[in-house]
């Protein structure tokens, strides 16, 4: 594989994941596939943050402790991530700032020279860099044009001074073919993915890691024929959502775990009430405010099991922007199919990363809900051999649409007769079959590495990125299930045949897959955990697994 | 055209004999042919939700659309309905508990942003379903079930509140002047705008206010109040502040026109219309 | 066993609850054990309400469907309950209102005659049922003495003169010779158990079936030495708290699982801040607002699970009133040894119906947390063998106590360094250990029935009452754990040892209790479920029964 | 004696350059420091808490006894704390987002119970740490990232809701003012009852309003502004409605003194300190 990592660090307000962003689109237009890291602390300005891009000529999903290259806007960058450049790497700086071995450039007389905002530096560094690997000129003012918005003319003077300065390596970075495609977040992914399921609706009260969708769709609200609403608080998000979902909307709501707790009475009252919604929560380091930039897997039981009583729900958990993308999708046209609740789990280090987007859009549309036919007296909760009662919206005439978070009879009429209760509660239990012979179409558990292995790692979400690279050096199997809720019983029976020994990875102190796998008589014969807010790295992950293999 | 048989259900009125809930029970009846009949308004149109509590029970009663939700939750209910499809005529029904108590945030935002839905309180000033407990609106020393020794606190003024918060409508019935409170609520609902309206509404059973109410109770309309005047209308507002005696105001306090918050926030969309937007060339912008 | 059931019932209004109290303590001072169970549905007025006072002359925990005399103040008890008179059984009705065969008194003339309020009516009852039962008059008045609060003497006459126009039946009641004990609901045992062990705050927000505790406490605040607060909301009431044990308060809240999922966002915060705290989550039919005076146990999972991220915590389910003193004690004691939530879970059925309380408060009081020695410099999160940090609370001279929902270092300032997560996430779940030690010298998980019996019946919370007679009945064994979290394995496979059937009892739909087990590698072999809003009454348990053994 | 120097922690400040924030850190320690100086209040009994949020990171850079709480928390947290052991001196820090918006339903009570403690919002009109939204008080139209077309909300004013609530004390500083801030802090700690401090804080990274408050902001207390006529308060505070134009009035707008929440709920009673009830005569009842 040929491969190529890139460090930028700097403090909060240097603009490195703008320009983590820059260099990732220069590779991706070289034809590279990307996985692009960012890590900052919960601040504004100052303190350290730092981008990885790392580009490779196959899919990749991780990565790598060590670098090729290190742009650093301030000595701190250099201080701490030195350690990282591998043989033969080098340090491009900021020679006015930095202090270190390697091509420094004195970026504020740069600057001056083209009355550039002090933000330009990184323009700068991204000139140097493409000089540095002799990319072509051509590609790199495209690269800015497009993704810096405002003064673009300065930008590009700046970067062809710093690029002008620096002297080609020799190590001239190849073309590796394959045509540039979308560089996504996660939660970009997982805003198109409902998009082109139909949504009409993103409510969402701001919260690291998920504020990312509420601003991208947004800014997108005309582009993609999205309203956006940002309400007072969670309940309200969540409310709002249900109230315009039983209207006929299709909605979406997302929250990291604090936010998701405030949410998890409405859970219950969509449970009841079979209002089809899409939660996306995108889970940070807790207990709690805990880490708040920083990523882990920590609430899998909590939002497999919120809300109380018992109702159907879906669980997804996607591990890549493609499953972003088509597991949002699908999530929505389930909850709309089967008028239930339905979760997107993702992470900090999925929704915030940013991948090669591989996936087909066009495959994926909005599906019908079950409707009623406008024949006969309308009944919201119409007993059906599947339990799915054909909806109706309010304005529908002659029919009478009643919701209602107490139990109650055909009509939406509040009961309390046991009899009418046990039916009831069977008639939403009920739509269990259908919903599990319906995702018995879809891929519900991945296996990568070696199919045929006996040593196999299991994880969930972003996890995976790291353990497919490992695994496939290590020569081991990797299962990792799509969906949560129904558990796919049959689809991991077969993914685990011929396992001896399972290893379950996950960033979280308890191994909470290990668990739910456990409640199915799976048993994982280790567990490799981290949770210091990091992901895996394939370094990292590989010297945990050092010590179990 | 409706008629009140095309309005009931087949459900059993649950309230207690000579609760107030049957006054806003009939008044809303009332206005809902009325709007019908004088405004053109579809049944099909018309849609109520509910919190929590006696009030609530509401819901159950009327044969129009309706979201019974949880309590203190009616407001984002009512937005999240009225935001996905404007063309509907929303009426929440909330409890003072539900309103004031659990869902006070909401009921703030939703008069802050003035959107154009109707919300009646059934102001019992009283938890009623949970047996009698004090809420915001009853008064210092109120001896309920969680307070037995007296409640410890002040009842706040929740028509102050509301004009604090910025609401464009703001009245106060009274659940055995009937014929008031069916004009105040179709009043409500023809407002372009956030229309709060607050039902004294005596509770037979845990907090019995008739006397008082009977005794105490006039109309600002006889009184030549200018709904217009905002200083007028807090004025008004503050002339009782919820405890047992002084004279209580009802009618509208206040009513002025400002632009809703789907004019703001929709323009001409139509959330539960619109079709998927395109993606090509937000992906192209990726790459 | 020697025993007797008697039906009350009538409108709500009509004193339903109020006259089965009364019953209940007529027998409780001739020395019988009581289980009183009470159904009501959610109005104030009209509808239709029944008591069933069972007594016998041994502990029991469970009424039964049929019953020896029925109490009715209106035509809808006859109509609904007739069926469940045993032979030989009576009817006693008030013959203004009631037309049926048996014992008919002009309860009306008789209250007219003394010039009672309606309510009264009830009070005629009781009299007529002591007729009958040949009761001392003695004691009839002492207990209308002692239970009825205003116009004493009108009570008196009225249950005098219906004492005197009912004809001793005969079948004259004997004394059964135990002393008389207290009778308390569930809900009332939690409070008093809670007081024995230092509490000094309630904080509650109404919500059924949670709020008698609320309310026993409020009423009891002077004798009781507590504080009561009902605020704003249960968000406020969570926060409230955990202010208040920040501050060196022992505090508890109470709610039931739609108030609960409001509370989640506290219970992570709990975790992270290492706040001792208690909740009581009193279970009612679900989901959402669901059937509200009816009881379920569909919260396990969701109250296991509530809150984001990971961290301690200690959910205890008592069963009886006895299990509800004593465990909400442990619950709070061991809260503030080791910094953490705890949970109590309890249902409609054990919160609101009234046994015999057989327990000795004497044994239990407030154990001392592990405090500050004043020595040194304080640090609320110091890293200690055992993971506990000794508490000091604001206003002791020299400390600084710094609490908070951020990942934090000793001091308690936040942190966002991997090295320092990981120490800390270390810290707080290494508590583990010792809290498992210290649990080991509790009782916790019982077994009733025969103890070497090879057919088990496991289950949870106030489902064991039906269970233990049955079990009895049909020479089973009965498993029920206290604990389920950290959940008592040693124990259990103890209990379990020799048991060849597993049968999972439980009031719910899914079986949560066979799902938590299954996480632990034990399996039910069939499942036993209710889920109309009703408890197992012996009679239905062993009828359900019937189809899996 | 405490000193600035025991008064600051080893943490490290990360706040942005020119963050409104240095501003109320420093009159917050100026204030303990007097309040022990002066009023003998010892260091031990003061507690701060705080929401979540740019604000709330003042409690890591202040050595006293601390609660950081959870965003739109900060006033149940104080009230149990000052419940808990009213011999406290408790000041709670909010920000706007977290005060106005997740939190108004608790801020409303805290003023309505009339709890003796002090509470001080961050007001930057803006959602700083999550870098930049709009809040309940940014104007109208504002574009931030969650309303890059523009706000379609109009702020709440809420000096005027907190004085419809039944606050006791009612203030505004301004960041840039940091003596007469001070004065603000002292005076609200010495307030028996609920005090109340809105600070204008601009966010000098997402929402830059110093040149505004420079030109604008006025000292009501020049003014000869009487704090103890409700009216005139409620005028003052009208005067300006969180635009971007008009004059801003700081100073106290609003004193009177009630009594307090911990007086009527608690009478002579700490619950700190208070020893378990005896259980028997309760239990003999029960027979
Ligand atoms: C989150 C939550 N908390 C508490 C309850 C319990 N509860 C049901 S109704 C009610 C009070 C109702 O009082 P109010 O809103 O005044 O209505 P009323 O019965 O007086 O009409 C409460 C507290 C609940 N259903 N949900
Ligand atoms: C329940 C919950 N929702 C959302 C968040 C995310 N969050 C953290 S700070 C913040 C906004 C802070 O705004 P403000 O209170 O105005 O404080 P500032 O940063 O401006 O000082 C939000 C929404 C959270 N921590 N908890
Ligand atoms: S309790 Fe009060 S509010 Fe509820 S139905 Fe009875 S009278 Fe009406
Ligand atoms: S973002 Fe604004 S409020 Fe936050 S620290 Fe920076 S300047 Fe201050
Ligand atoms: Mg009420
Ligand atoms: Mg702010």
């Amino acid at each position: 594989m040929k491969e190529l990592s890139i460090l930028m660090g700097g403090q909060a307000g240097d603009g490195i994941r703008q320009a983590g962003n820059t260099v990732a689109r220069l590779l991706n237009r070289l034809g590279y596939r990307i996985f692009f890291y960012d890590d900052y602390p919960s601040l504004i300005r100052g303190g350290h943050n730092f981008s990885i891009v790392r580009a490779a000529d196959k899919k990749i999903r991780a990565h790598k402790e060590n670098v090729d290259l290190i742009l650093a806007m301030n000595q701190e960058t250099v201080k701490r991530h030195r350690w990282r450049l591998k043989a033969g790497g080098e340090v491009i700086f900021d020679s006015g700032k930095v202090e270190t071995q390697g091509i420094g450039l004195p970026f504020k007389e740069i600057l001056r020279e083209h009355q550039g905002a002090p933000i330009m530096r990184n323009t700068a560094a991204i000139g140097a860099l493409a000089g540095h690997l002799g990319i072509d000129w051509e590609v790199v003012a495209e690269v800015i044009r497009d993704t810096i918005a405002r003064s673009k003319e300065t930008n590009l003077k700046i970067a062809r001074t710093a690029f002008e300065n620096t002297v080609d390596s020799g190590q001239k970075i190849d073309r590796a073919g394959a045509p540039a495609v979308p560089l996504l977040t996660g939660n970009e992914a997982i805003a198109i993915g409902a998009v082109k399921a139909g949504l009409n609706m993103y409510i969402a009260y701001p919260m690291t890691p998920a504020s990312s969708i509420l601003h991208y769709l947004a800014s997108h609200e005309d582009d993609l024929n999205v309203v956006t609403i940002h309400p007072e608080n969670e309940i309200g998000v969540a409310l709002m959502a249900l109230g315009a979902a039983y209207t006929g909307a299709r909605v979406m709501v997302g929250t990291s775990g604090g936010g998701f707790a405030l949410m998890t009475e409405a859970v219950s009252l969509a449970g009841q009430a079979e209002i089809p919604l899409v939660f996306v929560e995108c889970q940070r380091a807790g207990p709690s405010t805990g880490v708040p930039t920083y990523t882990m897997q920590a609430d899998l039981s909590f939002v497999l099991h919120s809300g109380h009583g018992e109702f159907l729900r879906v669980l997804m958990a996607p591990g890549d922007v493609e499953e972003a993308f088509y597991l949002t999708a699908l999530a929505l046209n389930l909850a709309w199919k089967f008028q239930i609740p339905a979760f997107i789990l993702s992470d900090k280090h999925l929704s915030e990363s940013t991948s090669s987007f591989e996936g087909d859009p066009a495959e994926i549309g909005p599906q019908p809900p079950i409707s009623w036919d406008g024949s006969g007296e309308y009944k919201r909760y119409r007993q059906t051999e599947d339990g799915i009662s054909p909806l109706a919206f309010p304005g529908t005439r002659d029919a009478v649409v009643k919701v209602t978070s107490y139990e109650h009879d055909e009509h939406g009429i509040t009961t309390e007769e046991p009899d009418e209760i046990t039916r009831m509660q069977g008639k939403r239990l009920k739509k269990l079959e259908k919903l599990k012979s319906e995702l018995g179409r879809q891929e519900l558990v991945k296996v990568y590495g070696n199919p045929r292995a006996e040593r196999a790692l299991i994880c969930w979400g972003s996890t995976k990125g790291a353990c497919i690279e490992v695994a496939e050096e290590l020569d081991l199997r990797v299962i990792q299930p799509l969906l949560l809720e129904p558990f796919p019983m049959n689809e991991m029976v077969k993914a685990l045949s011929g396992v001896k020994t399972l290893i379950d990875v996950e960033v979280n102190a308890t191994g909470q897959l290990s668990s739910l796998l456990a409640t199915k008589g799976i048993k994982a014969d280790r567990k490799v955990l981290r949770y210091d807010g990091r992901p895996f790295t394939i370094d990292s992950l590989k010297n945990d697994l050092k010590e179990v293999l | 055209m409706m008629g009140k048989k095309d309005l009931k259900t087949y459900a059993e009125n649950t309230w207690c004999p000579g609760c107030g809930n049957f006054g806003i029970l009939n008044a809303l009846m009332a206005s809902i042919e009325d709007l019908n009949e004088e405004d053109g308004i579809e049944p099909e149109r018309f849609v109520l939700a509910s919190g929590i509590g006696c009030h609530a029970k509401i819901v159950d009663y009327v044969n129009v659309n309706s979201f019974y939700s949880i309590h203190g939750r009616v407001a984002p209910t009512i937005s999240g309905i009225k935001l996905a499809n404007p063309e509907l005529v929303v009426i929440g029904h909330a409890g003072d508990g539900d309103a004031y108590g659990e869902g006070i945030a909401h009921l703030i935002f939703a008069a802050k942003r003035n959107i154009n839905v109707t919300f009646i309180v059934h102001d019992n000033r009283v938890y009623g379903l949970t047996t009698g407990q004090f809420t915001p609106t009853s008064p210092t020393g109120f001896k309920g079930r969680s307070t037995p020794k007296g409640s410890p606190e002040e009842p706040f003024n929740p028509l102050e509140l509301l004009l604090s918060a910025g609401a464009t409508f703001v009245a106060r019935g009274y659940t055995a002047h009937m014929k008031r409170l069916t004009a105040l609520i179709k009043a409500a609902v023809r407002h372009h705008g956030f229309s709060f309206i607050e039902v004294l509404q005596p509770c037979f059973t845990f907090f019995n206010t008739y006397k008082f109410y009977n005794e105490q109770v006039y109309d600002l309309f006889d009184k030549g109040h200018d709904p217009k005047d905002l200083g007028a209308a807090l004025e008004m507002a503050r002339e009782w502040s919820y405890g047992m005696d002084g004279r209580v105001a009802t009618g509208i306090f206040y009513q002025v026109q400002k632009p809703t918050y789907e004019e703001r926030l929709l323009g001409e969309r139509i959330p539960v219309g619109m079709n998927p937007g395109r993606l090509e060339a937000v992906l192209k912008a990726h790459t």
